[in-house]
């Protein structure tokens, strides 16, 4: 009966005109309700196979074409992050603080390992390690072969911190991880040891909900350069070797950006997209039709940017004017993590376990590979 | 007959204490010793009586033992140990513990 | 800056007159008062920054400034605006008069001066406040609107959102026990169908820190000795509606115990201390038991006065062999003494009625048994609703202690006149004055005027608790009935008792009496041979000192028996009656008691003397048992026998016991089981044997101590063995055959249902909705039907 | 808040000052206490509304709110230490916490109200002698003295009432110490010889004949010829008083 209603509402939908053609190619239903305890599952797509997981320990590997199922296994462990592909292996964590590799080609069981501590980050998959993090500001690098841990980082977590954890990402030969006390480091993939450590999101006010300072959202390598966002701090771009920061705007965002040559295109935690120049963070658009709907990080499909919203909506925005082309309702379920785009398809995962496989295609374009 | 509570009164003195109390002493290492005397006299100001009294039910006798120090300014100057009414074993009040039924 | 310590030459000024500027509300008076410089005094910045400090300290002033005009001091100050009006909007949680009465302690109140720091800090009160109510995403704004006269308009508005509820509380690491069983005891919670009422899906850091140890103590009570919680995370959703709660453990291996030990200053014989040590070498490490050990350690310790002794379990872990020996080591600190027992909170109760019930002595060792037991016998006096006691040390002594207690007066009585209503006696208009705590000395004084429909009663007690030092209690009461019916469901039957009674309860335990009491009874009863009830005829006319009248009758000179169904059958008769009984009580309060036992045993039997002869016997039992977290369950057992002597032919009509109705079988009219007589209304029988068991629900605090939810289920019936002749209902063709009422089990009515509790000014209201299960409806060829009732409703006593 | 009348009464502050006398007068201390109120908010440094301060204390205490007129007085006395009335400020802090006066009941059975635990007795206490001390001239000190004495004998009492119970349950240190507490802090009480005797009944009863002597003959030099009932026997001694 709870009678109180939101400080400030989403905003309503408004019907729009679609620019942009979009087709559902295939769609497959997992099982696992996992709905509001936005857990970090989300297909992965290596070599034409899409791979996917479920909160009940359903995991399956479907042919990308057409969806047709190679193989799938169940886990009977309540899955929340991954699955990450690589060396032929599928590795998930869950919230009970285990770790499960699967073999790519049949999904047999290689190893499993309970490291104590809940997995709510995609684990990364780099040469024959694989590396986790947990909630309680652990980073471990696991062997891939038979998971044993070749080495671990420690990070301080505030009392407060906000729900989900940023997933660690490689660079050469070092792994670049936000964390949640607002604090970008670099680690050696091969022994663990901290080679630089920046403070990109200093906590500042005087509650513990105003000195929220995590960086939950993927960090993004560009050559040299790394560029990384955090919830109530600033959007800022570091040097990868030394992590000296090269400009730093204020901004807001948990759910993340993604980024061509250009751009890169942010959610920001009102759910507006903002549109800044990659060099120095000017900002070039932004689209707040679609403000506080729990908003998706962007995924670059084509010349639009697609994000999922809290009531299952998929909309394509134009990605040079931010302006809405298109928009497609799936099961209704909360869209939690960020769609995946590859050769041409995009495939995106609802908290109920649908997964589908969509391709859009521009008014224009339409025209000219209708053939397909 | 009517049930009465247990009466008890006053400082539980230790033997091993008591007789450690020597001319000389100063009040704050009487009371270091002893504790708080119970009954000190508003008029009687050179005088610490430390009382035991324990009356059990409604027909017992009373043990009753009472140990005054006296003092000139702040030196104990003499020590006097008596002990009223029924003396049971001296040594039993250690090992008297009462119980409040 | 200063201008005057600019000019000033160095060595300053010598203030020649003080002129100030810009007073609205404060007098000059004021100012001089607190303004440490005055006429004739050096002025050197010194004294200057000293002077604006002092005035910016007295609060009343927005900005103060110092210029030297000659050998004039000119001080400029503007006055803090006095607010006009001060309104709150949008608050829903927090009621709005807490919320005035708060802030007007802080000054923000209409006519105090404005202080923007306060309003500030309001700002951030509010805040915190709705966060503790888990509403994290509230915005609290307040504007201050300038209004001409140096006042101000305040207007705080304040927008709640929605309030953040657990989603998850996920223990990683827990390979031993399953989530489900870690989480039972958690007072956290995910939202569930009680969490409305509970609100237990609310996060609080305290709460969580709570289940922390509830955890902690799961694991270490059965052998996990190095149980670790490695960390918690707190992570909340970015809408701030749902809250995750991350438990990290780090078990550990389960661990025997090798060897225990006593060890450090025991004041009172090792044998004694051993005995109470509930883990021995062999057993599986467990907290519990090793905290129920110190506890009983230190209770034992309590009895001697050492009530702050202090008793540590060492453990010495041994990894390899998975085993520990534990060493108690005993600290029994200094003997404390209570100085002065003080009684706080009330000002209707003589201090001797608190004093009296004390077990813990001024000038006495503190013994915490003894405080407890004070504590509970407060508790239990009947105009108490609750106690608390606390030993606050004396300071400048370490061996002294203050015992204070804080208590807080319940529902010492009523004084009523008006209108009473009960089920057999319908509108009753009474005037009753009842007082368990008669000008504040603790004598129970009850005065009752009463003319029912059916009962014309007046009737005046007194009992003195403590007549002597020891508690004795002595009952004196007196009164005169005139009834008609007794209960309204039976037939005419007027009887006219007056009775002058006392009685004495000696204690002989702390918990236990004996009572002795006498009482005199001089009763006329009277029956119509047309009105009345076979039965009650039978009794008028053959017990007593029996009269038999004629109603009509016309010519005198024709004997009454001429007329028989006219003929009013009359008996007076006196009665001494020797009352003795055993009571033992031990619950913990008398009204909504929670705990304890209360068994009360009462014989009385007729002196010589009396006309009408019988003995009575009766025995109940109250008894209160924790099953499971919060519920209890209640047992209140009543039986009771009675049987005439001598040439009485059977109990007198208003000593027979009746039984249904919201005090014995609910779902039954009130009086209405037992024997009936030949108009097939309730007689009432000699045999009675009730039993209500009740399953009390846990209720939320405020309401713990004035209301009572329960489910129940009753058992019982009221049967005869007196040589009466009772029949049934006259069958099809009008004879009525004869009944018999004895014992029997099957005859035992019971029902089931819900009953509600509420202990308001005028008593205790008590509702129950009861469901008949073995009722016979209707009348059978043999027997009356019971006559059942579903809601049922009383105002009683409370005590 | 406050009173919705005074939003009626629109016009100056001596109106809203009228009205608020005129309610204070005839007792009708709930709408005096809101036009004051309105009078602080809307006019607060007319000079009417600083008289209004002090008689808003007064209609506090008539409401039987002492926190508020205790609050009220507090303010008064911060923000004008030196004003020639001040003194009515600790004076009504006083009364405030002085003991309340028996209900129709206790008059009707006489109740001796001093047998009840005092709660604000000491505080009251303090306000009265701060007033005394501070304005020793002002028309209000002769009525506080009074009421310290009242206050003084009124603890004193109780204290030897507890004496009495301890002395009559046999816990003879017990009754010592409260004899002792009485004659160190309420000297000059009425009840002090009856303190006295408990205190000598109580050292002859632990077998100190010597204290007990010592006793004695204090009370003998201060009390020789008053004999102790004149001072009211503490407990209930006539066999009809059932209360």
């Amino acid at each position: 009966c709870d009678k109180d209603k939101d400080v400030d509402p989403p905003a309503e939908l408004v019907d729009i005109v679609a620019k942009r053609n979009v087709q559902e190619i295939w769609s497959l239903g997992l099982g696992g309700d996992s709905e509001n305890l936005r857990l970090a599952l989300r297909p992965t797509v290596v070599e034409g196979t899409v791979y996917a997981a479920s909160h009940d320990g359903e995991v399956v590997a479907v042919n990308a074409e057409n969806g047709r199922r190679v193989w799938g296994v169940k886990t009977k462990l309540s899955l929340a992050a991954g699955p990450a592909v690589g060396s032929g292996v599928v590795v998930m964590g869950s919230s009970d603080g285990d770790v499960i590799a699967l073999d790519a080609s049949n999904g047999q069981q290689r190893w499993r390992k309970a490291i104590n501590s809940e997995v709510l980050a995609s684990p990364l998959v780099a040469s024959d390690l694989v590396i986790i993090r947990t909630v309680d500001g652990h980073l471990e690098g696991l062997s891939l072969t038979d998971g044993a841990t070749r080495w671990a980082v420690d990070e301080q977590v505030p009392r407060l911190t906000l729900r989900g954890t940023a997933p660690p990402v490689l660079a050469g030969d070092r792994i670049i991880a936000g964390f949640d006390n607002g604090r970008v480091i670099a680690v050696d993939v091969r022994n663990g040891d901290v080679l630089w450590d920046t403070i990109v999101n200093a906590p500042h006010g005087r509650t513990e909900l105003e000195r929220l300072s995590d960086i939950d959202s993927s960090v993004h390598v560009s050559g040299d350069d790394i560029f990384v966002v955090g919830f109530q701090g600033r959007v800022a771009m570091l040097a990868l070797d030394s992590g000296q920061i090269w400009w730093a705007r204020d901004a807001s965002s948990y759910r993340g950006f993604s980024m061509d040559d250009e751009n890169i295109y942010l959610t920001n935690s009102d759910s507006v997209v903002v549109a800044m120049r990659r060099a120095d963070g000017a900002v070039q658009w932004e689209q707040s039709a679609l403000r506080r709907r729990g908003l998706t990080a962007p995924t670059i499909d084509g010349d639009s940017l697609l994000v999922g919203d809290f009531e299952g909506y998929l909309h394509w925005l134009d990605k040079s004017s931010g302006e809405i082309v298109a928009r497609r309702k799936t099961d209704g379920e909360r869209i939690t993590n960020a769609a995946i785009a590859q050769d041409g398809r995009t495939f995106v995962q609802t908290d109920s376990g649908k997964v589908i496989a969509l391709r859009s295609t521009s008014r224009e374009e339409r025209t000219a590979d209708s053939g397909q | 007959c009517v049930h009465r509570i247990d009466i008890q009164q006053g400082n539980f003195l230790e033997p091993k204490d008591v007789d450690r109390v020597a001319v000389g002493m100063t009040r704050v290492q009487v009371r270091a010793l002893l504790g708080t005397p119970m009954v000190a006299d508003p008029f009687e100001t050179q005088r610490w009586d430390y009382i035991y009294y324990l009356k059990r039910g409604r027909l017992a006798d009373p043990i009753h033992r009472q140990f005054t120090v006296y003092f000139e300014e702040d030196k104990v100057v003499r020590v006097d140990r008596s002990d009223k009414a029924s003396e049971k074993d001296g040594a039993a009040t250690a090992q008297t513990a009462e119980k409040a039924s | 800056a200063w201008p005057v310590a600019a000019t000033a030459q160095s060595s300053g000024f010598t203030v020649g007159d003080i002129r100030i500027e810009g007073l609205q509300r404060i007098s000059e008076g004021t100012v001089y008062n607190y303004l440490p410089v005055n006429i004739g005094d050096q002025l050197d910045p010194r004294r200057v920054a000293e002077s604006m400090r002092a005035l910016y300290a007295t609060g009343f002033f927005r900005d103060v400034e110092m210029r030297r005009d000659g050998g004039t001091l000119v001080i400029a100050v503007v006055e803090r605006p006095s607010i006009e009006s001060f309104e709150i909007k949008g608050n829903k949680d927090i009621k709005t008069e807490d919320l005035q009465r708060s802030l007007r302690n802080v000054g923000l109140a209409t006519g105090k001066t404005f202080d923007q720091s306060v309003l500030d800090e309001v700002k951030q009160y509010l805040t915190d406040q709705y966060f503790s109510r888990g509403k994290y995403a509230v915005r609290v704004d307040a504007k201050v609107e300038e209004v001409p006269g140096n006042k101000v308009k305040i207007a705080i508005d304040i927008n709640e959102g929605k309030r953040a509820r657990i989603r998850q509380i996920n223990i990683a690491g827990n390979t031993a026990f399953p989530d489900e069983d870690l989480q039972e005891g958690f007072e956290l919670k995910t939202p569930n169908w009680l969490s409305w009422y509970r609100q237990d899906d609310r996060y609080a850091r305290e709460a969580l820190s709570g289940d922390l140890e509830k955890l902690r103590s799961y694991y270490m009570d059965r052998g996990y000795a190095n149980f670790a919680v490695t960390s918690t995370q707190v992570a909340i959703a970015p809408e701030k509606d749902d809250i995750f709660v991350t438990v990290n453990v780090n078990e550990g291996d389960v661990f025997k115990v090798s060897e225990v030990k006593l060890a450090g200053n025991m004041v009172i014989p090792e044998s004694e201390l051993r005995r109470l040590i509930l883990i021995q070498p062999g057993d599986t490490y467990s907290r519990k038991f090793i905290t129920a050990t110190t506890e009983a350690m230190k209770l034992r310790l309590g009895f001697d006065g050492y009530a702050f002794a202090t008793i540590d379990p060492v453990p010495q872990a041994n990894n390899e062999t998975k085993e520990i020996s534990l060493t108690f080591v005993v600290d029994p600190k200094n003997r404390v003494y209570v100085r002065r027992v003080n009684f706080n909170g009330t000002t209707g109760v003589n201090d001797e009625v608190f004093r009296r019930e004390m077990r813990q002595l001024e000038g006495a060792y503190l013994s915490n048994t003894a405080v407890e037991r004070s504590k509970q016998r407060i508790q239990r006096l009947p105009f108490i609703e609750k106690v608390e006691v606390e030993n606050t040390p004396v300071p400048g002594a370490a061996d002294l202690v203050d015992v204070d207690f804080e208590i807080k007066e319940g529902l010492p009585g009523q004084f009523g006149g008006g209108v009473g209503y009960s089920e057999s006696q319908s509108v009753i208009l009474n005037g009753s004055f009842t007082h368990s705590n008669f000008m504040g000395t603790g004598n129970r004084v009850q005065a009752e005027i009463n003319s029912g429909k059916y009962a014309k009663s007046y009737s005046f007690s007194h009992t003195d608790p403590y007549t002597t030092i020891d508690g004795v209690r002595r009952t004196v009461s007196l009164g005169y009935r005139d009834v008609t019916q007794f209960t309204s469901a039976t037939s005419d039957f007027d009887t006219t008792t007056a009775t002058l009674g006392i009685g004495y309860d000696y204690p002989i335990t702390e918990y236990q009496y004996l009572s002795f009491g006498l009482s005199a009874q001089q009763a006329e009863l009277a029956t119509t041979s047309l009105g009345s009830a076979a039965e009650a005829n039978d009794w008028v006319q053959n017990n007593g000192n029996p009269r038999t009248e004629c109603l009509s009758q016309t010519d005198l000179t024709v004997p009454c028996s001429e007329y028989p169904n006219y003929s009013l059958f009359r008996s007076k008769f006196r009665t001494f009656e020797l009352n003795t009984g055993w009571s033992f009580d031990s619950r913990n309060r008398t009204i909504f008691a929670t705990s304890g036992t209360r068994q009360r045993l009462s014989l009385s039997y007729t002196l010589p003397g009396s006309e009408v002869e019988f003995w009575t016997v009766s025995y109940d039992l109250l008894k209160f048992i924790p099953i499971w977290r919060d519920f209890k369950l209640m047992f209140n057992i009543e039986a009771a026998y009675g049987e005439p002597l001598g040439d009485t032919t059977g109990l007198p009509p208003y000593r027979q016991y009746f039984a249904g109705g919201p005090d014995s079988v609910r779902g039954f009219r009130e009086s209405r089981l037992g024997p009936k007589d030949s108009f097939g209304r309730p007689y009432g029988g000699n045999i009675k044997t009730v039993a209500q068991t009740e399953l009390l629900l846990p209720m939320p605090e405020k309401w713990r101590n004035s209301a009572r939810f329960s489910l129940f289920y009753d058992i019982g019936n009221v049967f005869s063995n007196q040589d009466i002749n009772f029949v049934g209902p006259p069958d099809v063709n009008g004879v009525q055959h004869p009944v018999d009422y004895k014992f029997s089990y099957d005859e035992l009515r019971q029902s089931a249902g819900v009953a509600v509790q509420w202990l308001a000014p005028l008593g205790v209201f008590r509702f129950s909705y009861a469901i008949p299960l073995n009722d016979e409806r209707g009348d059978t060829a043999t027997r009356y039907g019971d006559e059942t009732e579903g809601f049922q409703f009383s105002i009683g006593q409370a005590f | 808040c406050g009173g919705n009348k005074a939003k009626e009464i629109i016009g100056s502050a001596d109106k809203l000052y009228e009205a608020a006398r005129k309610a204070s007068d005839n007792g009708n201390y709930r709408d005096a206490i809101a036009y004051y109120e309105a009078l602080e908010a809307r006019f607060p440094f007319s000079n009417p509304a600083k008289q209004g301060q002090l008689d808003l204390m007064y209609a506090y205490y008539r409401n039987a709110e002492p926190e508020s007129a205790i609050d009220q007085a507090d303010q008064f006395i911060r923000e004008n230490p030196a004003h020639p009335r001040v003194d009515y400020a600790y004076y009504i802090k006083g009364l405030a916490q002085f003991e309340r006066n028996p209900n129709f009941m206790e008059r009707w059975f006489n109740a001796d109200l001093s047998m009840r635990p005092p709660i604000d007795a000491r505080k009251s206490f303090q306000a009265f002698q701060t007033l005394v001390e501070r304005y020793p001239n002002s028309e209000y000190a002769p009525d506080s003295r009074q009421r310290m004495i009242f206050l003084r004998n009124r603890l004193a009492a109780y204290e030897v009432y507890v004496a009495d119970y301890y002395l009559k349950r046999g816990a003879y240190v017990g009754a010592i110490n409260r004899s002792k507490y009485t004659i160190e802090n309420y000297d000059g009480a009425p009840q002090m010889q009856h303190a006295l005797m408990i205190m000598s009944e109580s050292y002859k009863r632990l077998g100190m004949a010597d204290l007990a002597a010592e006793t004695d003959k204090v009370i003998q030099t201060n009390y020789a010829g008053v004999s102790p009932d004149s001072v009211g026997k503490v407990g209930k001694e006539k066999w009809w008083k059932f209360w």
